[in-house]
């Protein structure tokens, strides 16, 4: 109908991503729910309409087809860089706007074009905020990296998080892998065990962020365990316990802990709808991929993907739930805060927030 | 028996209502129906060339997806420009680096390539029956998936192949489900298909009435990888991206579902549960949408596939055609 | 058919000379010194108690066992060792005691398959309609219909050859091994499951198919009336190993023969 | 690479493969008496795994009871899959079931999803079950221990039930040949049920140790060791339970050990080493590792 | 003891017995002759109960004075345990079951341990074959010994009813005259035989009474000395002149 402005939500919501992709969905949906609640956009509603796309590329590329031809007028979606590639090209061919809720590869804005926009920072960013920390604030000079091979998510992270930390002049003193869906990792703890590092960098999605805690924990191994935003799950001291979950740090978008109003009202809120606190930081992003998309429509005064495009690609300071975003860089990818969090005994604290170089 | 000329009239009949028919579609579908017709035809593909190895010759094939994905990258390789591969692929090999081929001629080395890969993957595990084959198969796709996922320099490993270009579209994929029926059709009604019904109904009776069984076999094996490669060709270059996720064992149960539901060795049954299993899949999606009930789908789409099977549990159509596309073959 | 192939072969001795034969499975001895001789056009018999080794000296004529030492000899030619189908191809052809048809094809296409050895084409002249590929296909159908009409099955032709009954499966089975044009049919129990009457129309056709094609047969059988009717000479084993030979009458009367297989009963 | 390393690694290796084992065992009981690959299987160790979590959220139930009552759940699952599933396509071709059993995998899941969320939910157990053992140079948890003794303890109470009782016997039977079994007065569709139960009831036991193990379970959670389970059983020869147990361990052990002992940058090949050497061992032994091999008679 | 009234059964869609009558009486060795497809192992397996016939009502009656039963519809496992056994067309031995086991699984539903011992006894000295290979699977047995393996296993059941589909199939010349005289043995101990046989000169030679079966239905009967000198049946069944 015409009074409704429709905005596809593209998730994997059954298959293997879901456990990630569905509080995406989940915070896009709530952010809707709020503007309409507030009286909606240019007089209309806002409905996110979610499409579900099975962990599978064809469903991507079809799912994105139908949203197209459903008249939605901007997408958003994703935790994943390889979803995010075949269905956003689609948006682009057809001049309408895609906002990535949680693909973190700074490159895509480059390899998709300009209709591509990013709500979260860059995988560098992040990496180099917890390399950084690892370095001066941990102290650590010798460190392993654990990387999920089967992701490209997790190979970006691992790959700047070298890159940062040998710059700084730490060592690599080994590197092991695992893939997605790993369930026993005693293998690289016994290497993990004998190369004496000073902290040990496991780059995987929160699947495995509490199971290689654990099991790190366990083996007796009380090295600083520090990684990016696949961490940023309550798996991470619900599956170790609160006794195991010691002296883990990520690098992750800055509403975990944080006391800004945006961030306080959007769990709240997020509660009151689906009584439990957000999953992981896909459900505050998926819920800001929405805020930028209808800030812009504000601003553009009409939901023409060309005008859209540049109040998008204009976006300056929003307060989103993830932090300030400005799309101020040649990249695309946001200017935007990084946390790093410590758990301690089962605890979160905010240690500090990084802020990428001008 | 009838006429030669028959035969061939009914094909070019045949052939000229699907031109019609895929004019028809281009002008009057909007962009998301058109990718479903592609999608479905190339189902076909993949579920009737997994019916000349898993129906005809009663191999228990679940590597299908990895001759697709083998067929796939070689094509999107094959047909990147030169200048994206020197982006997206810094350390390919001078010659191929440098190499840009049309997309028939790269699907076809992509179908070829699958099919060599078939032959010597063939060589070695087509000796394996029944479960044995199925779990070697079944290792062969894990092999190629996790090597893909792994081999940076020319696949770029998970992040895969994208922004590939959309040379995908019905004219190309009809005229290949096309060729794809025909020779299958073909293949069924001859000596040789013939053989390879032989082969899956008894091997010691067939082999004692002098087929070669390892020959049949690694042929009937390569011949369905060769289409499942030109469909990894299309597959790709109509997502425009490829990635190892997408060619997993849960996409060699779906065709295999596909061949078993239509029934095993039915031309017109892949055919069909082609179709009809690529469109249900679709069909949900707005009752999804409008009730926030995300799994649905997959549960009715399950149910429906227990209960056909439960009536009809050799399949929609046996091992056989219906009779009046029957009646001109005998 | 195999007439003329067959005069040449006259000339040269024996058509299938076996020597030494021996099989074990695992430690079972099955098999050993088995030895015989065939000259082309014979009706050779073989009998022995169940469990004798019938079977596993056909399961080794026809390659679908390897056999543990010994040799086989097939017009003039060394083929221990060899595969089925290229056994096959050499001019063995065999049925089997548990019927072994394709189910799911109809008889006419259970007996065309016998053709594709000799006649079929390979991929490429089948998908393109090469050299031939459409007279060889059509000139496939005639014989078929030619042997089903031998074997009176015409009627049949159409029916999935797993719907038969077992009567009939049999005559398939002896329909699609004469259609691999054999030098040699090896049959491995024909008549079992026929009533007498059948039995008789059976022993006709062998008859028939011995003396119009002058093949060579080895027939395995416990209906005596069948073996001692029809066939020439009369191999006997018994624990795998030979225990006489010669004709009906001499293997009728053979004490140990009685005592070891025929009992009481030779009417 | 020294010993107690080695040893360390072996010993993961046991406990991973004592697991897959007890999942392989009974997939391959199913798989004996109606020639079914019953891919839902894994599912039943989701189920079971959930089972758990729910039980242990009640107050005060002992440890033991939870987990008899898993084990109940398990063989109260098995027995509705087979007779909503399997009983009414009886006698159809093998693949019919296979593919019937993709489709009850394929609900289950997505019950699981549409009832439970697919997130991943934490499972711990009390803490004397995770207290670290040392025994020289080899490390393990209390529950390591566990889930290794009473997988074996279990695998051996079917292996003598399986051969040396009259069900067992009954079930042998069955798995040959239905129509004859029935006229010795073998009531078979019973008999198939007591097969499915048993074999469910395993899996879902093993759901619970799968849970303990790794502290995390999910509605997906099942087609890991669905697939190990089919595996292992196909490397052991399908219809013996002694190889598919065998085939588990195999397998388990093979998982661990090339990652290893082999170098950190093989880690990520490690499932194209794992299916390359069960390529290999197939290859070699056609009928795997303790499959019948009695020659086709013709 | 046994009565079959107008029995018509289908399998699928074919029409196989239509309207087959026939009586077993206590004692008696009862032979069913017919050609290939007549549809004698049709018969047979409604009698044990693995086809339900479409009309028509199979009466038995284990002991004199136990009261008829209609097991036209009743299960096969129901019927074995009131005494009817049946040795299958191809002898359906448990080919991966040693020799000992398939006798075992004959005697499942019994519970008289000594009783199972004391038969097994008797059947292995009635078939030493079968004693002697106890433990090796019955799968690699020979022909002749898997059918004296299912008729043994048959016995283990103690049927008061025993029938046969063609348990000479396939079996050389002495091993036929065994099992033939063996039924005679087994009949002279009190057990009742109905027996499919092709080979129609024995089966009349050893049966009191016979039945001919042609496309389903039953066309002649009588004592089998009688039939046996029948022209039709000697034509048809019996061969030569
Ligand atoms: N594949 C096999 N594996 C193991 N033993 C076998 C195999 N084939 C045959 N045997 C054994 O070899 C012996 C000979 O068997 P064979 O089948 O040749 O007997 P046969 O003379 O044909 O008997 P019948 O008249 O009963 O058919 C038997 O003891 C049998 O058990
Ligand atoms: N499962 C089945 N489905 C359909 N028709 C069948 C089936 N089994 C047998 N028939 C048909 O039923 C008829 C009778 O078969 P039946 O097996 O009872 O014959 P029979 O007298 O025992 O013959 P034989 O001497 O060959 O054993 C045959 O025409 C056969 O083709
Ligand atoms: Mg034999
Ligand atoms: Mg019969």
């Amino acid at each position: 109908a015409d009074d409704t402005i429709k905005i596809a939500g593209l998730f994997n919501l059954t298959g293997g991503m879901s456990s990630i992709d569905t509080p995406g969905l989940n915070g896009a949906k709530l952010a809707a729910k709020l503007i309409n609640e507030k009286g909606g956009l240019l007089g209309k509603k806002v409905e996110v309409i979610g499409y579900d796309t099975k962990t599978d590329q064809k469903a991507a590329a079809t799912g994105a087809k139908k949203s197209l031809a459903d008249g939605c007028v901007a997408g958003l979606g994703y935790g994943d860089t390889t979803f995010v590639m075949a269905a956003a090209p689609l948006y682009q061919k057809k001049g309408r706007p895609f906002v990535t809720s949680g693909a973190t590869h700074p490159m895509l804005p480059k390899w998709v074009g300009e209709y591509m926009f990013m709500a979260p920072f860059g995988d560098d960013d992040q990496s180099y905020a917890i390399a950084d920390y690892t370095y001066k604030k941990l102290g650590a000079r010798k460190v392993v990296v654990w990387t999920d091979n089967s992701m490209d998510f997790t190979k970006a992270l691992s790959k700047f998080f070298k890159e940062r930390f040998k710059k700084l002049g730490g060592e690599i003193i080994l590197e092991d892998f695992f893939m997605m869906g790993d369930k026993d990792f005693s293998a690289q703890i016994a290497r993990l065990k004998k190369a004496g590092a000073d902290a040990v960098f496991v780059s995987s999605i929160p699947n495995e962020a509490g199971l290689t805690t654990k099991q790190i924990r366990e083996a007796g191994l009380t090295l600083p365990i520090v990684s990016g935003d696949g961490f940023d799950t309550e798996l991470i001291t619900t599956v170790p316990g609160p006794k195991l979950a010691n002296d883990v740090y990520f690098a992750t978008h800055t509403y975990r802990e944080d006391k800004r109003p945006e961030v306080l009202n959007f769990i709240e809120e997020y509660k009151k709808e689906y009584n439990r606190p957000p999953e992981n930081a896909f459900a505050a992003l998926g819920f800001d991929a929405v805020g930028l998309i209808a800030d812009a429509i504000k601003r553009a005064g009409t939901t023409d993907g060309k005008e859209l495009r540049k109040a998008l690609a204009a976006t300056k300071g929003y307060k989103a739930v993830t932090g300030e975003i400005t799309y101020s860089r040649p990249s695309g990818v946001p200017m935007k805060g990084v946390s790093v969090i410590s758990v301690k005994n089962g605890k979160y604290k905010v240690e500090e927030v990084w802020m990428p170089a001008k | 028996m009838t006429t030669t000329k028959k035969n061939q009239a009914v094909f070019v009949v045949a052939g000229l209502a699907g031109l019609a028919l895929v004019a028809l579609f281009r002008a009057t579908l909007d962009d998301y129906a058109l990718s479903l017709a592609n999608f479905a035809g190339i189902y076909i593909i993949l579920a009737v060339s997994l019916n000349i190895t898993n129906g005809f010759t009663g191999l228990f094939s679940l590597g299908h997806p990895a001759f697709m994905a083998i067929g796939g990258y070689v094509t999107a390789i094959l047909c990147m420009p030169v200048m994206k591969k020197s982006m997206f692929l810094p350390d390919l090999p001078a010659w191929l680096g440098g190499l840009t081929l049309p997309f028939l001629p790269a699907m076809l080395v992509g179908g070829l390539m699958a099919a060599l890969v078939a032959l010597v993957i063939g060589a070695a595990v087509l000796r394996l029956k029944g479960h044995y084959l199925a779990v070697a198969t079944m290792g062969f796709l894990i092999i190629v998936q996790v090597l893909i996922t792994n081999w940076d320099t020319v696949t770029r490993g998970p992040l895969g192949l994208n922004g590939l270009e959309d040379l995908t579209n019905l004219w190309w994929v009809y005229p290949l489900v096309c060729v794809t029926i025909f020779c299958a059709w073909k293949l069924k009604f001859s000596s040789l298909g013939r053989s390879m019904l032989a082969v899956r109904e008894d091997e010691m009776a067939a082999q004692c009435l002098g087929v070669n069984l390892f020959r049949t076999r690694v042929m009937s094996l390569a011949i369905g990888a060769f289409f499942a490669g030109v469909a990894g060709g299309l597959w790709a270059h109509l997502i425009t991206a490829i990635t190892p996720g997408s060619f997993s064992l849960i996409m060699a149960f779906n065709i295999v579902v596909m061949v078993v539901v239509g029934g095993n060795g039915s031309i017109t049954g892949s055919v069909l549960t082609a179709i009809v299993f690529s469109m249900l899949t679709e069909a949900f999606r707005p009752l999804e949408e409008a009730w926030d009930v995300y799994g649905v789908g997959e549960i009715v789409m399950a149910l429906v596939l227990i209960l056909s099977l439960i009536y009809r549990p050799g399949g929609l159509f046996g091992s056989r055609e219906p009779a009046f596309l029957r009646a001109r073959e005998e | 058919m195999s007439g003329p192939e067959q005069n040449k072969n006259l000339a040269t001795g024996p058509l299938l000379k076996v020597e030494g034969l021996e099989k074990r499975f695992g430690g079972l001895l099955a098999l050993s010194d088995y030895s015989v001789e065939i000259a082309p056009g014979e009706l050779m018999g073989l009998i022995g108690p169940n469990g004798a080794g019938k079977t596993t000296v056909f399961n080794l004529l026809s390659g679908v066992l390897c056999p543990s030492g010994g040799s086989i000899c097939f017009c003039g030619k060394d083929i221990t060792g060899q595969r089925p189908d290229q056994n096959a191809f050499s001019g063995i052809s065999r049925t089997f005691q548990n019927i072994r048809l394709f189910n799911d094809l109809s008889v006419l296409d259970n007996i065309k398959t016998a053709f594709h050895m000799h006649s079929g084409k390979g991929l490429f002249k089948t998908l393109f309609n090469l050299a031939g590929y459409k007279a060889s296909e059509k000139e496939m159908t005639e014989k078929a219909l030619e042997y089903l009409e031998i074997l009176n099955l015409l009627e049949h032709r159409h029916t999935p050859a797993g719907n038969l009954p077992y009567g009939l499966m049999r005559k398939v089975e002896i329909a699609r091994a004469l259609a691999a044009r054999p030098k040699l049919l090896l049959l491995d129990e024909p008549a079992a499951g026929m009533n007498p009457h059948e039995t008789e129309e059976l022993t006709g056709i062998i008859n028939l198919i011995h003396g119009k094609f002058g093949l060579t047969i080895f027939l395995v059988e416990h209906d005596m009336k069948v073996i001692m009717g029809i066939c020439e000479r009369i191999q006997v084993i018994n624990q795998g190993s030979v225990l006489t030979q010669g004709s009906p009458q001499e293997v009728r009367n053979n004490p140990e023969v009685i005592k070891a297989y025929l009992g009481s009963s030779t009417d | 690479m020294d010993l107690g390393y080695v040893l360390q690694q072996l010993v993961n290796g046991l406990i991973l493969g004592s697991m897959y084992a007890l999942v392989a065992v009974g997939f391959s009981m199913i798989y004996s008496i109606i020639r079914l690959i019953n891919f839902a299987h894994g599912d039943v160790v989701m189920i079971g795994a959930f089972a758990t979590l729910g039980l242990m959220q009640l107050d005060g139930v002992p440890f033991l009871l939870v987990a008899l009552a898993v084990l109940s759940v398990g063989g109260f699952v098995g027995v509705i899959i087979e007779r909503g599933a399997f009983r009414p396509m009886r006698g159809a071709p093998q693949v019919t079931g296979f593919i019937a059993s993709l489709g009850v995998s394929i609900m289950l899941q997505n019950l699981g999803i549409l009832f439970l969320t697919a997130q991943p939910r934490n499972f711990s157990f009390p803490d004397y079950l995770q207290t670290l053992l040392n025994l020289g140079p080899v490390s393990f948890r209390v529950i390591d221990l566990v889930i290794m003794i009473s997988a074996f303890i279990l695998m051996a109470v079917l292996f003598f039930l399986v051969n040396r009782t009259k069900l067992g016997m009954a079930m042998r039977a069955t798995a040959e040949n239905l129509d004859v079994a029935r006229l010795m007065g073998i009531r078979i569709n019973k008999t198939i049920l007591a097969t499915f139960a048993l074999g469910s009831s395993l899996a879902a036991i093993a759901g619970l140790m799968w849970g303990g193990k790794f502290g995390q379970i999910d509605p997906l959670m099942g087609f890991v060791p669905g697939l190990k389970a089919f595996v292992a059983a196909v490397i052991g020869g399908v219809t013996s339970l002694s190889g598919a147990m065998l085939g588990g361990i195999l397998l388990g052990l093979a998982e661990v050990l090339f990652v290893g002992l082999l170098p950190p940058i093989y880690s990520a090949f490690r499932d194209a080493f794992v299916f390359g050497l069960l390529i290999v061992i197939l290859l070699v032994l056609p009928n795997g590792l303790l499959g019948s091999k009695m020659e086709d008679r013709a | 003891m046994l009565k079959l009234n107008d029995i018509h059964v289908y399998r699928g869609q074919t029409y196989v017995l239509k309207g087959v009558s026939l009586e077993v009486g206590r004692g008696e060795i009862v032979a069913l002759i017919g050609a290939n497809g007549a549809g004698k192992t049709t018969t047979l397996r409604t009698i044990s109960g693995l086809l339900t016939p479409k009309n028509g009502s199979i009466i038995y009656t284990p002991e004199k004075d136990d009261p008829p039963w209609d097991i036209s519809g009743a299960q096969a496992e129901d019927i074995v345990a009131r005494g009817i056994a049946h040795c299958p067309e191809g002898r359906g031995v448990f080919a991966q079951l040693s020799v000992r086991e398939n006798l075992m699984v004959g005697a499942y539903l019994r519970n008289d341990k000594k009783q199972i011992e004391y038969d097994h006894e008797r059947v292995c000295h009635m078939f030493p074959i079968l004693g002697e290979r106890a433990n090796q699977a019955a799968g690699s047995l020979s022909g002749g010994e898997q059918a004296m393996l299912a008729v043994g296993r048959a016995l283990m059941t103690r049927p008061r009813l025993l029938i046969l589909d063609e348990p000479s199939l396939g079996l050389a010349p002495l091993v036929v005259e065994f099992i033939f005289d063996m039924l005679a043995e087994i009949n002279s101990q009190g057990v009742t035989v109905l027996l499919v046989e092709q080979n129609a000169v024995m089966a009349l030679k050893l049966a009191n009474r016979a039945y001919v079966l042609e496309n389903g239905q039953v066309t002649l009967s009588g004592p089998s000395d009688e039939l046996a000198r029948d022209e039709k049946v000697r034509r048809a069944y019996l061969g030569g002149e």
